[in-house]
């Protein structure tokens, strides 16, 4: 009985904003900063979260300030309501921002180093700033938004891995680097900038969509999967063309896009597309559909 | 000195079993306990370790694992992603290290000797690149190791082989193979898939025991019963270290049995025999042949053989048998890397998973563990998992418990393909295996095939290798964490912990033969190797703590 | 109790459980939407011969591709049925019908608190078709099978959710004369389509072959419906035709619901009680048939 | 004068391993066998010698030591790079060094 | 330098009696170099295009037709089809081949990806015949300390041991990256010379911060760096083990003796003074 009152008690919906206070010397692994480590905790407690900063570990209080308060905030699925969690600051050296968070809200006011939301399971994280590189790597599910741009490996696989991004939406509003969503095997991920040369190797499964200009050798070596291209873009001689139509599933996916706040001209949605299949080197059943007309 | 007091003590070659003892050491070695003094803590710088009610046995001994030199290490590198979950910390006793199914130097003694194992020997090392494997091995703290030197492949051994004069043939070879043996620090003669890494050289296929190999048109036959010949000759104390030919291919029992046949009488170490078990089905698929092949050891007592169990789950399989490797390469669609080693061998990495939902893997699992229940004397057959072949070393205390442990044996083949027990008979076997029994299989018994007259017992003049198991129910817990570890007299690992470092000793050979390439041969090496003779024998300065076991 | 004149028997509707499907069909205009859904529905006027009953239910709630679409009702009475015949008819009604696609149409959930009592795979199965070819995409939590064909791609979704429902709601329109009765049943149909979760199975939504349960003849489970036929008042001892009566019209109904079930009754019945019908009636077993009974003055009130 | 041979030269990994060097007083004073880099480098490996400095001054080995020392420990994110014309030996040694400061170990390999 | 007499095109072998007679050399670069002009057939291919080109090899060896090529008139990489489709087919029939390659393919744009694809392709040809792949190692000892990482550590390069373990990430943890990105607050340069190969923006960062370097001559990184500790350099003044490219582990040999003490002995040094402080 008490235990179960005394759950109650501490899980109170509430807002906790971390303000950096002092941009760190070196590069600092924040993994412990997520929705799911801050719920239920005291400013105190928050603070006392570790920190790697460089070779040796601080604590969250050295470099923040820390703020609770108590708000409306929605309940969560699961079970007890998770805090939402605010960072307001230049983050770009922080590493491993929301690393496999599963719910929650993340909200970063500034930009993030690499590895934000990688291993990610579920929840939102939203980044008002630029992404480093390996934005989402490894993800699983949930959803993340950056308002900027990302960099190199967005969705991708770490090293070694046969398989990268497993779920979930990433959606960047600026540009994104290269080896995007590279080695993908299912998920969403939409770039409303240009990106870097490789989008999309390797895939076995999954969207990618380009809006801006697409690098060179999109799709090289992908299994299956789609890579969807808004403006032309070259292509390996290792996908053929097929046919010019206009697939229904696209319609869908522009719907979803929109609602997840990818936002397109409406017209986008009657696109028809110049269908290529490949990589013919891995059995040609991937596809490259490159916009052709706006109807 | 140290002495552990009032355990129960397994020590199969002294014919204990069980009974409580008291174990002396001093110097490293253990001695004979000096009457019936009690040894007082504190006093004349004794210390005790009260093993009452604890078991005791001598420091485990793999006969066959791969954990260093060049195929090893393509392995780690072609698989980061066996590292980044499983890591070592740095302490002050302690390197840190990386890898599950391919750790790190480091990290394989620390796991080795955290399950009570003190001795392993790496089981294939190509003579040009000993120096790697000796390298590596230099790294492998809390372990006794020593390497085996590869010949199945070579082109010296084949030239050699290929001379008409039956007895310049014989003495040649016979210098060669102690020459290849010293210049590569090696402990035994090591054949793989003989003959028939060349012929995929060539592009060809599979090699039966008579068929030709290019360049010299020598067969397996002869290649395997030169290198015999020659090791009996130089009085070697492990025979013939063999990886037989059509190694996981249905029907491979007939090539199997046929090697025995044509090595009948005489000594031979058959390694990862699991693999080299398999019945042919109609359809193309294979069933388990572990019946009759256990069925010949146990009517031969002359050979050994270990076992190379899988492991569901991740392994690394590396081996210089490269186009097996291409070939599960191209059945997996894994990575694979592959290395050719000019005149001498090939090799090759890919990485897999073994699946008990899977039909053959079911089916190989279960042919593991008939072998070990169909041979009959323990001394003929050995634990291994041919590590990382079949799966890591680490699951050496689940393959214990399996054996000991008839419930839980069935409760795992209910997770099995159901179709299994149509292929194996394993569901039928009720055998169980005893703590001596155990004791055979991880010690004495290797010791005993790889000759090492100070390995494997507690007897006086044993090196102080022990291990000191809790008992328990579940034999996977005992085994995986024993109280107390030590090493050479030292205690360096207590409650399934590292706390203590050290470097064990390197076994090397000196057979009684020139050590001096054989002058025929001088020629081609130089006009065929891309070093210098002069550089190709392995310095001293590669082995820090050597000990050589005299020939018989 | 009268309607509008009309007497309302005491008695209640007999229906059962059966479980239903919402199939949403959409096309490039309500045209071939139409052709779709209609072949998809058609020849499925009763569980006893067809195997399942469908109709098209109205314009598509939502249309996840943004274009016409016409939502259907299939029920059946196991998830079994409902595979075999979903299969086929999205299989040979959807798929074949130019630029058709198909959707699971109880998402969002008609307005229903239990869990769902199954999700079939149908789209998943379906797939086949496309020969290796076949691949899918999932769209925000849901998956869909794209299946090339000559015109294109049939895009499919893999699963359809099936939830327990209603077969058997009806009332009987009791009147003075074939005509009266046909025009009454007419009026019930019209005012019955402005709701939603409920099919009509027959014809029309009109069926004058009512049945009773069981027969003389062993072979078949269902016979005329003896107590209502006006050319057996005078030999059947179990004739239920009050006089004046000469012609008996059924409206069946099947829903997603009970409650969407006895709405389509009360707006039925409203509608039918015109001038020329002497009572509106229902098939009642005595409670034996179904667990869902609509008590006929209840639902008016 | 002495003669060395089966010379292994260490100027690119090929190790060619067949040079004959030559060496009077302390100095190499022929090599053959080499490629003319090879040759060169072993001709003049004892010209233009670093100097043992620290800021700019020339110090003691011991002093070298102590300051090296004093760098590394205090540094957060120290960086140990290069390692590819040593030793393994050497190379053994500096990656302990690496795990005892935390530091990131690189070598060309990586670009 | 003597790769070309003494391993590869000139050198005389068991199966290659007669050297450069019975071998075919094919070299593919940007620009003709002494060693195309030595080759049997040279490809000059477009800079930064070394991905298109096994990727098309990959696919003319399994005989998949190239898309929007024009099987008479196109080209790939700026080379004719028809040449590709010859080098595909000698490529899939010699009896052993190797490809050799440096870091134009290593720095070009793809890098690490035109490996991987590379060794796609190796891989592939092994269907049809033996076929190997062989980095160009410049600097003699980098095979080594790839090898001694990982076999300690787990991971060749770019190993990071900033939470005391070994931690692997290329782009993360690598010399010209993290330097770029001045991340790096103190920098222990052994046996290589920074100032001359580097970036000029990673150089930059360096001499912002203290460094320390062990080497025996000086070089362009000596001048500027906090710690110049002199050495005796190996396989000269000092003994120990070096791999050659091809993976093949040698000892080299001490000669003379110098005035400094050998890397490997300032090291233990270092280490002993770090670990005992």
């Amino acid at each position: 009985m008490k235990a179960s009152s005394d759950v109650g008690d501490e899980s109170v919906p509430v807002r906790i904003t971390l303000f950096l206070k002092q941009t760190p010397p070196v590069p600092v692994e924040a993994e412990s900063i997520n929705p799911e480590s801050v719920t239920a905790k005291d400013r105190r407690e928050i603070e006392d979260l570790p920190l790697w900063v460089g070779n040796s570990k601080e604590r969250v209080g050295d470099y923040f300030r820390v703020e609770v308060e108590e708000t409306e905030a929605q309940q969560d699925d699961d079970n007890a309501p998770l805090a939402t969690l605010h960072l307001v600051g230049d983050l770009s050296r922080f590493k491993r921002l929301g690393w496999g968070m599963s719910r929650g809200e993340m909200l970063i006011r500034g930009s993030v180093g690499p590895h934000t939301g990688a291993f990610m399971r579920g929840g939102t994280l939203v980044i008002q700033g630029q992404a480093g590189d390996w934005l989402g790597a490894h993800m699983q599910g949930g959803k993340i938004l950056v308002q900027g741009s990302a960099g190199n490996f967005a969705g991708a696989a770490y090293r070694g891995y046969k398989t990268g991004m497993q779920g979930g939406t990433i959606i960047i509003r600026d540009d994104a680097g290269q080896m995007l969503g590279a080695r993908m095997r299912r998920g969403v991920i939409a770039v409303g900038g240009n990106c870097g040369d490789f989008a999309g190797f390797g895939m076995a499964a999954g969207t990618v969509v380009v809006r801006g200009a697409p690098g060179l050798r999109a799709g090289a070596q992908m299994r299956r999967g789609t890579i969807i291209l808004l403006q032309p873009g070259e292509l390996l001689p290792t996908f053929y063309y097929d046919c010019t139509y206009g697939p229904l599933f696209w319609r869908l996916l522009y719907n979803y896009l929109q609602q997840e706040g990818f936002a397109l001209p409406p017209d986008y949605r009657e696109m028809s597309f110049k269908r290529f299949s490949g990589d013919a080197n891995e059995g040609g059943k991937g596809e490259i559909l490159v916009c052709q007309s706006l109807n | 000195m140290l002495k552990i007091v009032n355990g129960q003590v397994y020590d199969p070659i002294n014919g204990v079993r069980g009974a409580v003892k008291d174990i002396c050491i001093t110097g490293g070695k253990i001695v004979a306990e000096e009457g019936n003094k009690p040894a007082r803590p504190g006093c004349d710088g004794v210390e005790i370790i009260d093993a009452s009610g604890l078991i005791v046995m001598p420091g485990g001994i793999d006969i066959h694992s791969h954990i260093a030199g060049p195929k090893v290490n393509s392995g780690r590198l072609l698989c980061p992603e066996d590292h980044y979950d499983y890591f070592t910390v740095a302490t002050p006793w302690q390197r840190s290290s990386t890898g599950y199914t391919t750790p790190g130097t480091f990290l394989t003694g620390y796991l080795y000797a955290r399950m009570g194992y003190t001795t392993v020997f790496e089981a294939a090392a190509p003579p040009l690149k000993a120096r790697h494997v000796h390298e590596e091995l230099q790294d492998t703290p809390l372990l006794d190791t020593g390497c085996y030197t590869l010949m199945g492949n070579n082109y010296m051994v084949m030239k050699v082989l290929s001379d008409p004069d039956g007895s310049r043939r014989q003495e040649r070879l016979r210098e060669l193979v102690a020459w290849l043996l010293g210049s590569s620090k090696g402990y035994a003669v090591k054949v793989v898939n003989p003959g028939g890494v060349e012929n995929w050289k060539w592009g060809r296929d599979k090699v039966d025991l008579d068929t030709p190999v290019p360049p010299f048109d020598v067969t397996p036959r002869q290649i395997l019963l030169g290198l015999a010949g020659a090791v009996e000759e130089l009085r070697l104390l492990h025979p013939v270290h063999l990886h037989a030919n059509h190694i996981g291919q249905p029907g491979n029992y007939r090539t199997t049995l046929a090697t025995m046949g044509a090595l009948a009488g005489r000594r031979l170490h058959l390694t990862h025999l699991q693999f080299h078990a398999y019945e042919a089905t109609p359809k193309g698929g294979f069933r388990s042949a572990a019946p009759q092949v256990a069925g010949y050891l146990n009517e031969h007592p002359e050979f050994t053989c270990d076992v190379g169990q899988i492991i569901f789950g991740p392994a690394t399989t590396m081996t210089a048998d490269a186009p097996l490797q291409f070939s599960l390469h191209r059945l997996t669609g894994n990575k694979w890397g592959n290395c050719d080693v000019e005149m001498e061998t090939g090799s090759g990495v890919v990485p897999l998973v073994y699946r008990p939902q899977s039909l053959p893997n079911a089916i190989q699992w279960a042919i593991g563990l008939e072998l070990f229940l169909l041979v009959t004397n323990p001394w003929q057959i050995f634990l291994t998992t041919d590590h990382p072949n079949g799966g890591p070393f680490t699951a050496y205390p689940q393959v214990i418990r399996l054996l000991m442990d008839g419930d839980y044996r069935r409760a795992q083949m209910e997770r099995l393909h159901p179709k299994v027990k149509d292929y194996t008979l394993l569901a039928e076997l009720d055998r169980e295996y005893t703590l001596e029994e155990i004791a055979i299989i991880t010690r004495a018994g290797p010791a005993r095939a790889l000759g090492l007259k100070h390995k494997g017992h507690l007897g006086a003049g044993a090196d102080a290798d022990v291990a000191i198991y809790r008992p328990q129910q579940d034999k996977e817990a005992m085994f995986a964490r024993p109280v107390y570890v030590i090493k050479g007299g030292k205690i360096v690992v207590r409650d399934g912990q590292v706390v203590d470092s050290c470097y064990g000793k390197r076994f090397l050979v000196s057979p009684p033969a020139p050590n001096r390439l054989p002058e025929e041969l001088e020629e081609d090496f130089a006009a065929f190797y891309s070093i210098s003779l002069s550089n190709y024998t392995v310095e001293d300065a590669y082995v820090a703590r050597p000990e050589v076991i005299p020939c018989a | 109790m009268r309607l509008n004149g009309v007497t309302i028997e005491d008695t209640f509707a007999e229906a059962f459980t059966m479980y239903g499907a919402r199939v949403t069909v959409t096309a490039v205009n309500e045209k071939w939407a139409g052709h779709a859904a209609r072949a998809a529905t058609g020849f499925a006027t009763s569980i006893i011969g067809c195997g399942v009953e469908a109709g098209i239910e109205g314009p598509a709630l939502s249309s996840p591709d943004g274009r016409p679409g016409i939502d259907c009702l299939f029920f059946t009475t196991s998830k079994e049925d409902m595979e075999k015949q979903l299969l086929n008819r999205i299989g040979q009604a959807v798929m074949t019908t130019p630029t058709a696609a198909c959707y699971d149409g109880l998402v969002p959930d008609y307005g229903r608190q239990e869990q769902p009592a199954a999700r079939l795979k149908i789209g998943g199965k379906l797939r086949f078709f496309g020969d290796g070819y076949q691949s899918s995409k999932v769209i925000d939590g849901r998956r869909f099978w794209r299946i090339p064909v000559m015109e294109g791609e049939f895009l499919v979704q893999e699963e359809f959710t099936v939830v327990k429902g209603v077969g058997g709601g009806n009332f009987l329109i009791l009147a003075e004369t074939a005509a009266a009765a046909l025009a009454a049943a007419e009026a019930a149909v019209e005012a019955i389509h402005a709701v939603r979760g409920v099919i009509l199975p027959f014809p029309g939504g009109v069926v004058r072959s009512g049945s009773q349960v069981g027969s003389r003849y062993k072979f078949l489970k269902a016979s005329t419906n003896v107590a209502f036929c006006p050319t057996l008042r005078g030999i059947a001892a179990q004739t239920m035709l009050p006089p004046g009566v000469n012609a008996v019209l059924e409206i069946v109904i099947d829903g997603l619901t009970p409650e969407a079930v006895a709405e389509a009754m009360r707006v039925g019945i409203r509608a039918a009680c015109l001038e020329g019908v002497r009572g509106i009636s229902a098939g009642n077993y005595g409670g034996r048939l179904g667990k869902h009974l609509f008590p006929l003055r209840q639902i008016l009130q | 004068m002495s003669i060395h041979k089966d010379v292994v030269c260490t100027f690119c990994s090929c190790l060619c391993d067949d040079l004959e060097v030559e060496v009077e007083n302390n100095q190499i004073t022929r090599v053959k066998s080499a490629c003319a880099i090879g040759r060169n480098k072993l001709l003049h490996a004892r010209s233009n010698l670093a100097r043992l400095t620290a800021g700019n001054k020339t110090v003691s080995l011991d002093e070298a030591l102590d300051i090296a020392a004093g760098i590394l420990k205090q540094a957060r994110f120290p960086l140990i790079y290069g390692l590819s014309s040593t030793t393994v030996e050497a190379q053994r040694e500096a990656i302990a060094i690496g795990e005892l400061i935390g530091a990131t170990i690189d070598n060309p390999a990586s670009y | 330098m003597r790769h070309f007499t003494r391993y590869s095109t000139l050198a005389k072998g068991l199966f290659t009696p007669r050297g450069r007679q019975g071998k075919k050399i094919v070299v593919v670069d940007v620009r003709l170099t002494p060693t195309a002009r030595a080759a049997d057939y040279f490809l000059q291919i477009k800079p930064g295009t070394d991905f298109e080109v096994f990727n098309a090899l990959r696919a003319l060896i399994k005989g998949l037709r190239l898309g929007n090529v024009d099987p008479g008139t196109g080209t790939v990489a700026g080379v004719t089809l028809t040449a590709w489709q010859e080098l595909a087919q000698l490529m899939q029939s010699c009896r052993y081949g190797v490809v050799f390659f440096g870091i134009g393919t290593t720095m070009s744009r793809g890098k690490e990806m035109n490996i991987e694809l590379l060794l796609t392709l190796i891989r592939e040809l092994n269907r049809y015949t033996r076929f190997y792949a062989i980095p160009m190692r410049g600097h003699g000892n980098v095979t080594g300390i790839n090898h001694v990482l990982t076999w300690q550590t787990g991971y060749p390069f770019a190993v990071n041991f900033s939470r005391g373990y070994p931690r692997y990430n290329p782009g993360e943890f690598s010399v010209v990256d993290m330097l770029g990105r001045r991340e790096v607050d103190a920098a222990f340069i052994i046996a290589t010379d920074p100032g001359a190969h580097l970036p000029r923006a990673a150089v930059e960062h360096l001499q912002k911060i203290p460094t320390i370097v062990l080497e025996p001559h000086c070089n362009l990184t000596t001048p500027w760096a906090q710690v110049v500790i002199p050495v005796a350099p190996a396989g000269v003044g000092a003994a120990g083990t070096f791999y050659r490219m091809d993976n093949v582990p040698l000892r080299v040999k001490k000669l003379v003796d110098f005035p400094y003490p050998s890397d490997e002995e300032v090291l233990r040094a270092l280490k002993e003074r770090i670990a005992n402080a």
